[in-house]
This record gives C-alpha cells, structure tokens and sequence, in this order.
C-alpha cells in the first residue's frame, strides 16, 4: 500500500498542542416549550495528544458535547478552550466525523473528501494524491466517483472517516465512527486510526457505544450518564499503545464500565427507567 | 355585450353595447366627450328600455383605444364605438364591416412641443433632431401631412417611438428635441417641458376627426335602435353646442387628463363659433378627410386594402336625426346627401 | 458574512435597519426634487406626495382604486395559484400528464400577454373578467413551476418508506409528497404575489377603463401628477410586503420541521 | 435450479424476465404475496415509448383543434387567424426581412438584460440568505419593491439613463433580477442547516460555499427561478418596446395589433413561445445535468 | 410497564406462514458504465418463525439483499417467495427498518411511527395506543411530540424500529437496527425484540455487524462475502430460547464466525484486499 504518513512528526505525542478543556458546561434545548437539559456542569480536560472515549446511554448529550467542541453550536454556558484560546467558531485543527455521515449527494466520494482540503494551501496534485491515499485507507478504491447514493451505509461511513482525517487536524473528534462497519473493517479502521494518531500526536475524541474499542483506542474512558448528561466515571487505562485486545486487564475494565452503564441510575433519568422498567 | 339576434326588425336585441375612450376618474370610468353627455342626460337608456333593451356603456383606455375597438367590432361584442378616423379605418380594410354614422364634431387638435432650450421655429428647425412619436395613432397621420407640406420625410429625424408619458418625460429630460402629440402638449408647456412651435390650429383640415361608428350589420337589422342612438349623440352634440353649457361640458371634459385651463386653450382661437366644435353633420370636410385618409395609409401601405369612402361613410342616420330634433340649421355644415362620389 | 464583522447585528430593534435604505432612498428623492427644472418632472418633493396623499384618501379615490386592484390581485392570486398548484401536482405525479402537459405549458408560459389580448377580450370581452384572467395566468406560471418541481425533488428513499407501509396514492401523496413539497410550492406562491401585484397594474392599462391602482397611475403620469404616481407606488409596494409578510409566517408555521439556519 | 413449484405462466419464472411480473394479475391459484402494486408496469422490451408521443402530439393536437375552430369559423377569421393565415403572414414577415430585424433586436436585449439581470439576482439573494445585515438591511425593502411595476418608474429611469438601449435593458434586468433573487433567498433559506454544518467545519470559503453546497442543493429552485425570470424578462421586453423602441418582437406585435394584422401578432406569439421554450429546454437541460447524482 | 404482547398467538413458531426463500439471486447496478455485481447465485431458506442473521463485510450487498426481499427493488434475476408465492411488490406483510433510520422530517415521532399503521384496520384509539405503547417500548416517552432533528442518532433508530414493530408483520426485515446504541439499550431492545417474535412466531432476517448480537438472537448465523455477494458459511445455533449471553457454546461459534469473516478473502475481492494490505 502506497499510504504515505500525515506528517513527518516521528514519535508519539511529540506535539505540545492540542489540549482540550471544558469547564462547567451547561447546555439546554428548547423543546416544546419547557427547557430539555442536555449537559449539566459538564467539566472535562482532554492533554494533547491524549485519546479520549466517552461511553454512554443513547441521547445523553455525547454528540451535543462533540459539537459544542467542533464549535457549530455557541449558545451554551461555560467554557471551551483549546490550548488556552477560548474556541469561538469552527477551524481546521478541530475536526469531527459526524454520526451520520453527512456526505453531499451532488458530490463524488472523491469530491466529498477533496472538499476538507478546499482551504488549505496545498498544490493540486498534492491534494489529489491525499485523497487518492484517504480513498485507499479506508477501501473504497473504485468507489472515487461514486455518488454517496450508489454507496452501501458502512462505505459511506467509511467515507465520511477519509474526509476528517485529509485534513490532519491538532483535534479530532470522532462520533461513533466505526457503528455502521463489520468487525473486519472495524478492526482494519481502529487499526489506522491509532496509527494516524501515534503519528501526528494529535488529540483524539471518540464517542462510541463500544466499551471494548474504547478500551482499546483510549487513554481515558469518560462514562456518561443522562439526564442530564454529565460524567459519573472516568477509567484510565494505564496500557502501552498497540495493545493486546486480549489483555486480562482491559476485560476487566470492560467489565467495570459495563457494570457502570448498566447500573440502575437515580430515577432523575426517565429514558433509562423506563427500559429498565420494561424488562419483566 | 349581447350579440344581436339575426332575425331582422322584429326580434330586439336584448342590449345596445358603445364603446369609448374613457378616463379613470374618482375611481369611476368617466368617458370622453359626447358620450358621458349622453350617458348623463340618460335619454337614450330611457328610449332603449322602452323597448325592452339594455344600454352597456364600454369604456376603453386611450393607449390601447384602438385596438380594443376593433376586435371587439370583429367579435361583435360591440355595437356603437365613438373613436378615432385611423383605427376605424384599419378595422374596415381588415375586414371589419363597420361605418362612420355622426361626425364628433370638428376633430382634434395636434401639436409640435420641443425642448426647453431649443431654438427651433419650425419643423424644418428640427431636421437631423430627434423626434418622439407614437407610432400607430391617429396622429401620425397628421404629422405624415405636415411633414409632406414641407417636402420632408420621417427619415430626415431622429424618430424615436415613444408612448405618450414615456416621451414627455423624455422631453422634460431633455432626452428628445421636440414631441409631436395631442392637447397634452399644452399641459407640458405649462409644467415648463418645452415650447409649442406648430399645431393644427394653423391647418385645421389636417386634423384627427372621430365619429360614432357602427357595425353595419347592427345599422340593417336594427335601424330604429341605431337612430335612437344617433338621436342620443345629436342631441347631447345641441347641448354641449350651446354656449351656456360651455363650462359645463368643460368640467366634464377635464377629468380627462387634461384640465380645463388646458382644454379652454385647446378650443380657443380655433375661428368660428362655439357650437361647430361639436357638430354631428357627416358634411363635406368629413368625407373629404376620409378620402384623404384613406388614400394616404393605403399608399403608404398602413392598411393592405383601400377603403371606399362610400362604403364606409352613411350620413342618412343623422340627416334623418337631425329632421326628427328639429335641429336642421342648427350648425353650420352642408350636409352630403346621399353616398359620397 | 464579512459584513457580520460591521456589528450591526447589536443595533437592538433590529428591524428598524430595514428602514434605513427606504429612508436613505426618501432623502436623496428630496434633495433630486429640491433640484428643480427637468428634476421636478421625475422628482416630485414628499411634502407634494403627501398633499396627494390626502388628497386621495379625502376624495375616497384611492380607497376606491386601492379596493378594486387589492380584490383582483388577491383573487388572481387565489384562483391562478389554485389552479396552478393542482396542474403542478398533475405533471408533478403522473409522466404521461408531464409529457403532455409541459411543452405546452412551457411554451405558453413564454408568450407575452400581449399576444393574447386579443384572443382573451374575443372570448371573455375586455372587462373584469378578462382582467382576473390574466392576473390569474401570472399566478398560474410560478405555481405550476414550483409545485412540480418540487414534487420532482422528493427523495426516493422517503417514498420508499411509503411503499413499505403500503401507503396508496393518496396517503403516499398527502403524507409524503406534499410536505416534502411544501417549501418549493411555498416559493412558488412568493414569485406568484409579486408578479400578480405587476400584471394587476398592467392589466388595467390594457382592458376597458376603471377603478384600479394602474388606471390612476397610468392617467397621472398622462397628467404628470407624479406625486399621485408615487401614492399608488407606495401603497403596492407596501401591500406586496404585508401579504408577503403574512405568507411567510404561514409558510414559517407550516414548515417548521425544518432544521435550517436561523 | 429446483423445478419451479410455483406454477406460474413461464414469464413470470426466474431469469432475466424477472422485471416483468409487476403489474401481472398472478394467476387465482397463487395469489400475490403483496398487494397489488401500485407503480406503472416497467415492461421491457416491446414497449411503446409514450414520451415522444404525447409530448410532440399534444402541440399537435391543439394545432388540429385550432385549425379545425377556424376552418368552421367559429370565431370571426379577423380575430382568430388560422393557422395557415398564421403560415402566410410568416412568409411574408421572413420575406421582408422584418422578423429577421425584430428578432435579432429583441434577443440582443434580452441577452444583456437578463444575463445582468439573473446574475445580479442570483448574487443578490444569495447575499441577503446567507447575511443576516444584508437582510435585514435590505429585506424589507427586497420585499416591497419587488411587487412594484416598474412602470410607474419610467419617468424617472428616462431621466436617469435616457431612452436608448441602456434603458431598455435596465428594465428587462430588473425585471429579471427579482424572480432569481427570490428564488436564490428562499431555497438557499431552506437549506438543511446539517450542510452549511460541513461546510463551517472545513471553513470552506464563502466561494466555496456557494458553488459547490448550496447552488447544487438548491438547483431545482433556483433554475426554476431562472426560467421565470426569462418568462419576466421576455414579458416586460416586449412592454418596453411599447414603451420606447421602434424594433422588436414586441414592436412588431404592437404594430400589427394597432393595424389589425392579427396574423402578425399571432406569428409574433408563436416566434415568441417557440424561442421562449427553447430557451426554456436549455435550462432543463443544465438541470439535468446539475442533477445527474440524483439518478446516477 | 404497560406493553401488551402483539397478538395473542401463545408460544413459539405456532404460525406456519412465513417462510421466505431465495432462489438464484442475481443483481447488478449499473456503475459509471461497468456492471457492478452485488449478489450472485444468492439462495437461502428461512424457515416460517426462524430468525436469520447475516454478518458480513460492509459493502458485501447485505442492504440490497433485504431491499429485494421487501419487494422495493425488482430489477433482479432470480426468485423470491414468501410462503411459496412470488414476492411482487411491497406488502405489509413484509416490514423493514432501514440502515439510516428514514423518518420523515416533517411528522413528530408519534406521527412517523402511526404511519405504519395507515392502512391497517384499527380504531383511531386503539391505534393511539399502539404507538404510545411502542414509543414506551423503545424508551422515547416525552419525545413524542419531537421532530427527528431533535432526536439523537440512537433516539431516531430506536424510533425507526418502533415504527416497525408496531405493525406486527409476519416477515420483519431489520438492517443494522441496533447499529447506534449503546450497551444498555442494545441489550433491552435485542430482549425486547426476541420477546415479541417469541410472542408472535413471526420470521425475523436481521443485518448485524455484531457477531455477538448474531449469535444470540438468530437461530442460524449467515456469513456473506462480498465482490460478488454471497453466502460463505451458515452457522447453526442449536440453543433454546432466551439465551445466556455467556454460553461457552456461543463463544465457540463466535470465535468460528469471527474467524471465517477475517480469513483472507480471495483476490477477487479488492475491498477486503485492500483493508488487509494496508494493515502493515
Ligand atoms: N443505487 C446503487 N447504485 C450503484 N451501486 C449501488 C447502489 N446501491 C448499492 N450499490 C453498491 O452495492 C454494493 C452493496 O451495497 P449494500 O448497501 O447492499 O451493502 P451492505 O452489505 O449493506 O454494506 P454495509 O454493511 O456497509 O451497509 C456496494 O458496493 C454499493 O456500492
Ligand atoms: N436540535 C435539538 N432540539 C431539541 N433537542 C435536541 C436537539 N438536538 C438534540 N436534542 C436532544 O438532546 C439530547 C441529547 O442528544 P445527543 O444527540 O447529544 O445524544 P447522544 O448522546 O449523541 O445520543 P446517541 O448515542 O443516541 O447519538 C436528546 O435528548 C435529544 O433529544
Ligand atoms: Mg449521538
Ligand atoms: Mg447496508
């Protein structure tokens, strides 16, 4: 494979950039006329170049929190910053890989990657080359001009994965981004991913609803409850990166958070209760 | 309108339709000239109601007067239409059988308006400048003659085809030399657009005549409701003709666009007495425009056909009305008898 | 964008900036007419047009001009955009109705009114019945556009949950089609205001005489009474934009599932 | 392959003729598992194309009727012209030269006028969808003036551009610039929220935005507003050469309906409705072409 | 918890209608002017009231293949019956929750999932009561005056799967349904899920990348390969109903599935190819 490394940086976590900080977060829906609160003193700091996962129940604010990040959303209390700078808008050291994919339908595969590159100062072949390379890594060869239609959901997906990772940003914020894609491809993905990562020592943080890839990928695991969303546990994984997906030691973990998520929370948590409650 | 049965005399039509040029005024279309007299003096809804029928007034805008005439001529949708000598004549040479059956009287003024500033006396002034006209208005046909008089030709001017608001504000802009056009060119002088160098005060035979004309297939089928019309504008031309009405039929007038200053003006030093103005006698200046009229746009092929005049011209309607009112000597006018040579 | 820099935005009745081009548009008008000479002509001062105005208002004629232009325009509206709306789901939904529909349609749609003044005052006569036709047709175009292209636009993967589920035409059609084609026939009702507001004007220039905004225009600017030119200017325009408004608010109701830009 | 159990008539078993069920009434004996579907049978083969058919024999047929309408005279001949009238009048209009003249006029200012006109239009409503300044500045103002005739500002547009072409094309551009500003504002309005989201996060330029998102996402509507705006400027170019021109398309059919050559008229609709839809299929034509991922 | 069982059919696979069977599948899309093949020479038997799985690499024509068994696409070579009769068109019969979850954006998530039951012949309350009853099941009390963007990713699919359920088909068809959900509410809904079809003795095909997931629900487990699409293995799973989650047995035949779905693929296969040669 002719996949060339983003960038020459050699090592891990060589970057000094790329620390994340969210203090006391509040962020609030307005949904049919009474407030739906989402994130609630939600106070997180990610170091540069860490891999953060965060775990947790369905709508408990994880892809509302991903966005505040990405800086799409601005209307929320408390405050964001990365690397000191409070974050105000979207930029390119911030990336994120939506849970849907989000890929224009007028586009081709090739454009809809090309299109993470619009802004920055690289000649055209150059840019050619990278997406040709993203297309590769993520195995859609022969797929370049497809439109997003004519796709199958875990190439989309895998797609949408190409487009955040062109780019090379300082952060990069991934929700759930391996859901759609069968164990092979996951494997594959989760593989290049940490490879991309340890190269660029870039900062990374992933949603995603298994507790064994984030085990796996994570320097951290953020668990998360809902209602409203807020952090109730975080485990370190204190383990050499590639690691052994057998180790005893992230099973155990595995076990742990588990456990976590599938506590019977304070009634406070309508959602949660009602599936409990369902289960006769 | 209603189209009239087919069956002669004995079956009435249920409704007279006239058409004529109107004007919006308070909202309310008020028509021009001898109609609002006959609509205000009502004689002839009373007359045509005896008789069980209907009067439909039509009023149609100046811009598109013509045009809206004769298709609905063509469409029998009309039956009476007080209107200008050049469109009517294009209706008959299209083939829309129709006759001049009173005269309005003695014809509209024209007048040559040119730009603030300009030093220019007379048409010959203006040769190589531009001129605004609107094409296809019976007006143009007074220009034709004026222009030939002096042995000049439209191509010796800038013309530019302008509809009448269009070319005053062109005047006032300074955008075009000199405008040729109807008693509006006295309202633009007083506004200070320009000056009035010529009008047809000075060559009355060159002005623009209108008449009530009729479909001629209504005026055979219907000959007693086509003199009761007659009979209607006869009689609104003897009131309007007496000099105590004169304010009167100004007021009515200037809800035109024109207001009475205007018009007084339009009438004056005209020679000749108040009441000819408004004469109704189809005589020998008539016809003799027509002749005229009918020959130049058939030569300058405004028209595909040649129009006879006797054809087209049918004074026994209001010779006859105007024995019935008592009115004979009235006006001044010899009437023609019968159809002319 | 760039101009979201220029913080405008903080202004805090923010919809009196929408007043600022009108009023910045009154003042040079002032100053034009203030000029004098040829000016006045075109420039008429505000303290004329609102003489007028009172004028207008005092001898009832505007009320009387503005009521008949207001009735043809809203139901040229109602009947042209009805009509057209039901043609646009015709060819919207059924391609023999497109293919047969659309060269006509498209055709026709490009002939100037003019041509069809003599036709329309040969069958329907040159009074109010005519005039509402044509009005009527200004309505139809934008709608009959919009609708089906609107109906075109609706995602095959949505009607394949209709098929799913059985809906027949009907249900596929009121539960999918046509809230999928709501924005686009929303469009299509905003150009079919503007343009029955114009051709309501022009309309009463071209047919028999009456009470109407464009009857009054069209005899004022003959009588270079352009200060009665700009009352009647004013009161379409401002009437185009509360019936605009009032849409809009309807049209934002209606479609508020939408995820859009605020 | 098993033997076929199923007892169906053979084109209704497997192999390539699999398509060609739907719409079949199935045999009493093996009723359908679904519900009779519902779509037009997408028979291959044989099948007649009705698009040809229907979209040239519906012009088609409005000629027989017209012609037929005139031929019994049904409508007095000097208002409703026949279509041979129409023929010969064409002849004559060609012979002379004067549609020729009429028409190279007419287009020339149509070309600018509405090229200005749309493109500014497009800009425009783009501005005023994308700026929350720009609308609010200029929205209200966007709104009112758009259902103004322009009409009532000739007078003073005489003074400001005089009354030679620019004036003529100024007014055709206006009247080609609302209809793609309206339709540029409202469907860029309607834009998902979800793509300028994308956009924002790949900080594509403001250029970027507009070519690639949301010109694209909003091709139907936007072109739909483009071909109105022909229709308006085709409309109002005619008006304006009432107004002032001696040439034209709308000259020419003023003039003939002044002098009551209603065949002339009748050519000048024609030439006018054929050139307007052939305009009007180029547009398709690029929207169908702008749309090609839809069925791709 | 309130929930009513679908149908009052007691026990197990008591209905002896809904066996689908493909025979001979063949499909193609036509692909920038090449024929891409999808499946070829497909067949497969389920059984009236068995639950399939099917795993398989993303891409493989897993989505196209439930597509044409509900009777959406109809453009292929080959048979497919539902109880002996040829598959034409869609059918109530036959339900599907699609891989994105397709909610219309214009109705609240009560209306999206009462539009299932359309066209079936039930009182207006008693259709009411349904969709309350499936919102509750698959936790989205509260939300049922929500438009779908005010969902979350998982919220939309459980909704998706609501909508599905709720019309009680005999062949239910699911494409990745529980793709975007956490550990929790993955476990509740595959219990629900198994309950209702234990409940209603309907035929269940499922889509899953979780070979876990596979494993435990489906009483057989299809393997698929892609380029073309076809079926490489079929794992039985002779366990009775419910199941343990930690049944040795089950962790054998994972290991097995697992390893059949990352054995290296023949060359013909440039999606997987490409994935295995880029994992230096
Ligand atoms: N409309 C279409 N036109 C052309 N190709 C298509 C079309 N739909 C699907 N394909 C192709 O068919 C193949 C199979 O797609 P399908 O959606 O069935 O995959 P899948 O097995 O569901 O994958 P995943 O697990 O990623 O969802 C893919 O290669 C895809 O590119
Ligand atoms: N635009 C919105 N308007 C109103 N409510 C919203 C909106 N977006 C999200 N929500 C609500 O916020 C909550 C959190 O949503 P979010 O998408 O962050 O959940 P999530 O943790 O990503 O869940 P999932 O794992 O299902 O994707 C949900 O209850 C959702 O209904
Ligand atoms: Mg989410
Ligand atoms: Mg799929």
């Amino acid at each position: 494979m002719d996949y060339v490394p983003h960038s020459q940086i050699p090592g891990h976590k060589s970057r000094q950039t790329g620390a994340v900080s969210l203090k006391g977060i509040k962020k609030q829906f307005n949904f049919k006329d009474r407030e739906l609160k989402v994130l609630s003193e939600f106070s997180l700091d990610v170091q540069p170049g860490e891999f953060v996962s965060i775990v947790g129940p369905s709508g408990c604010g994880k892809s509302t929190l991903l966005r505040l990040i990405a800086g799409l959303d601005d209307t929320y209390d408390g405050t964001i910053t990365l690397d000191g700078q409070r974050v105000a808008g979207t930029s390119l050291e911030r990336g994120l890989v939506f849970q849907d994919h989000r890929l224009f339908p007028w586009m081709t595969l090739e454009d809809n990657i090309g299109l993470a590159l619009t802004n920055r100062n690289i000649p055209k072949d150059a840019k050619a080359k990278l997406v040709a390379d993203h297309i590769a890594l993520v195995g859609l060869k022969g797929f370049e001009k497809a439109f997003p239609h004519q796709l199958s959901g875990g190439m989309a997906q895998r797609a949408a994965i190409a487009r955040s990772l062109v780019n090379e940003p300082k952060v990069l914020l991934l929700d759930e981004p391996f859901g759609a894609l069968d164990a092979l491809t996951r494997v594959h993905l989760q593989t290049e991913l940490q490879r991309i990562w340890l190269a660029q020592g870039s900062t990374m943080i992933m949603i995603t609803h298994d507790v064994e890839e984030a085990l796996y990928l994570g320097d951290r695991v953020v668990v998360m409850q809902a209602n409203p969303g807020r952090i109730t546990h975080t485990v370190d994984v204190n383990l050499p990166h590639p690691r052994d997906r057998a180790s005893p030691v992230l099973h155990k973990l595995k076990d742990e958070i588990l456990a976590e998520l599938t506590h019977v929370p304070e009634p406070s948590n309508p959602v949660v209760r009602l599936i409990k409650g369902d289960d006769q | 309108g209603e189209k009239p049965a087919s069956t002669p005399a004995a079956k009435l039509p249920a409704a007279v339709t006239i058409a004529a040029i109107s004007y919006t005024y308070q909202g309310k279309p008020t028509f021009n000239g001898l109609s609002q007299v006959v609509i205000n003096q009502g004689w002839l809804e009373g007359e045509l109601k005896k008789n069980g029928v209907a009067l439909n007034w039509l009023p149609v805008p100046t811009s598109v007067g013509g045009p809206l005439i004769n298709e609905g001529f063509a469409a029998k949708r009309i039956d009476f239409a007080g209107y200008g000598d050049f469109p009517a004549l294009i209706a008959k040479s299209g083939g829309v059988d129709i006759r001049a059956i009173t005269s309005s009287g003695q014809g509209n003024n024209a007048y040559l308006i040119v730009r603030k500033g300009l030093e220019a006396k007379s048409i010959e002034d203006l040769k190589g400048k531009s001129l605004a006209i609107h094409r296809g208005r019976p007006w143009e046909l007074t220009l034709a003659k004026l222009l030939d008089s002096k042995g000049l030709k439209l191509s010796d001017f800038k013309i530019y085809n302008l509809n009448p608001q269009a070319a005053y504000s062109a005047l006032a802009a300074g955008k075009v030399d000199a405008v040729f056009t109807l008693s509006e060119a006295i309202l633009q002088e007083d506004k200070g657009a320009g000056t009035i160098i010529w009008s047809t005060k000075s060559n009355p035979e060159w002005k623009m005549r209108t008449g009530l004309f009729a479909r001629t297939e209504f005026t055979t089928q219907n000959p007693e409701l086509t003199q009761t019309v007659v009979n209607a504008y006869i009689k609104a031309a003897h009131w309007a003709s007496q000099p105590e009405n004169r304010a009167a039929f100004l007021e009515l007038a200037s809800r035109g666009n024109n207001p009475t200053s205007v018009l007084e003006r339009d009438y004056a030093n005209e020679g000749g007495d108040w009441n000819d103005h408004f004469s109704p006698i189809i005589d020998q200046g008539f016809v003799a425009h027509f002749d005229d009229v009918s020959k130049y746009t058939f030569e300058n092929k405004l028209v595909q056909k040649e129009v006879a005049t006797r054809n087209f011209i049918d004074p026994t309607f209001v010779n006859k009305g105007i024995d019935e009112l008592g009115l004979k000597g009235f006006w001044k006018e010899t009437p023609v008898t019968g159809p002319v040579q | 964008m760039t101009l979201k820099t220029l913080n405008l935005n903080a202004f805090k009745p923010v919809w009196l900036l929408g007043l600022i081009p009108p009023v910045l548009f009154l003042l040079w008008w002032d100053h034009e007419a203030a000029k004098g000479g040829a000016n006045a002509l075109a420039f008429v001062s505000l303290a004329q047009v609102s003489q007028a105005l009172a004028d207008m208002l005092a001898s009832g004629e505007l009320g009387l001009s503005y009521g008949s232009s207001l009735g043809r325009a809203l139901s040229g509206l109602l009947i042209g955009g009805g009509i057209g709306t039901l043609v646009g789901i015709a060819m919207g939904l059924s391609k023999p109705v497109e293919w047969a529909a659309s060269p006509i349609y498209n055709s026709f749609r490009q002939v100037p009114i003019l041509g069809w003044l003599p036709l329309i005052g040969l069958w329907f006569g040159s009074g109010d019945l005519s005039k509402l036709i044509i009005v009527a047709l200004s309505a139809f175009y934008p709608t009959v556009l919009y609708t089906f292209e609107g109906l075109k636009q609706v995602e095959a993967r949505l009607l394949d949950v209709g098929q799913i589920y059985r809906l027949n035409g009907w249900q596929t059609f009121w539960r999918i089609q046509w809230p999928a084609a709501l924005p686009s026939i929303f469009t299509g009702l905003f150009q079919a205001l503007a343009f029955t507001w114009i051709s309501t004007i022009g309309v009463e220039l071209l047919f028999s005489s009456g009470a109407g905004l464009g009857a009054l225009m069209q005899q004022a600017q003959l009588q270079a009474r352009l200060d009665i030119v700009l009352v009647c200017i004013l009161f379409v325009g401002l009437t185009g934009f509360a019936i605009n408004f009032l849409i809009k608010r309807l049209s934002q109701h209606v479609l508020s599932w939408r995820s859009i830009r605020a | 392959m098993k033997p076929d159990h199923l007892n169906l008539p053979p084109r209704l078993r497997g192999g390539r003729t699999a398509k060609r069920w739907e719409g079949q009434t199935l045999p009493a004996s093996a009723p359908s598992v679904a519900d009779k579907p519902r779509h037009l049978p997408r028979k291959q083969g044989r099948r007649i194309s009705w698009k040809p058919i229907l979209s040239i024999g519906s012009p088609l047929l409005l000629l027989i009727v017209w012609q037929a309408v005139t031929a019994f005279k049904l409508f007095p001949p000097e208002v409703l012209v026949s279509p041979t009238a129409v023929i010969a009048a064409f002849g004559e209009v060609i012979t002379t030269g004067e549609l020729q003249r009429h028409l190279s006029e007419s287009l020339t200012r149509l070309a600018g006028g509405f090229t200005i006109g749309a493109s500014l239009g497009l800009l425009f409503g783009l501005a005023l969808a994308l700026s929350k300044t720009v609308e609010r500045l200029f929205g209200p103002t966007f709104q009112a003036l758009r259902q103004v005739p322009v009409l009532a500002f000739i007078p003073m547009l005489i003074l400001l551009l005089g009354i030679d072409e620019v004036f003529k094309i100024v007014i055709i551009a206006k009247a080609a610039f609302f209809p793609v500003a309206l339709a540029a504002y409202d469907s860029v309005k309607g834009v998902p929220k979800s793509y300028f989201e994308v956009s924002s996060l790949y900080r594509a330029p403001w250029w970027v935005l507009i070519s690639k998102i949301l010109i694209p996402a909003t091709v139907p509507n936007i072109l739909a507003g483009v071909r109105l705006s022909l229709t308006r400027a085709w409309l109002v170019l005619v008006a304006a050469e009432l107004i002032v021109a001696d040439s034209g398309l709308g000259q020419m059919m003023e003039m003939g309906r002044q002098m009551f050559r209603l065949d002339i008229v009748m050519v000048g609709v024609i030439v006018a409705g054929v050139i307007g839809f052939a305009l009007d299929r180029l547009f398709q034509l690029l929207q169908a072409h702008a749309l090609r991922w839809k069925t791709a």
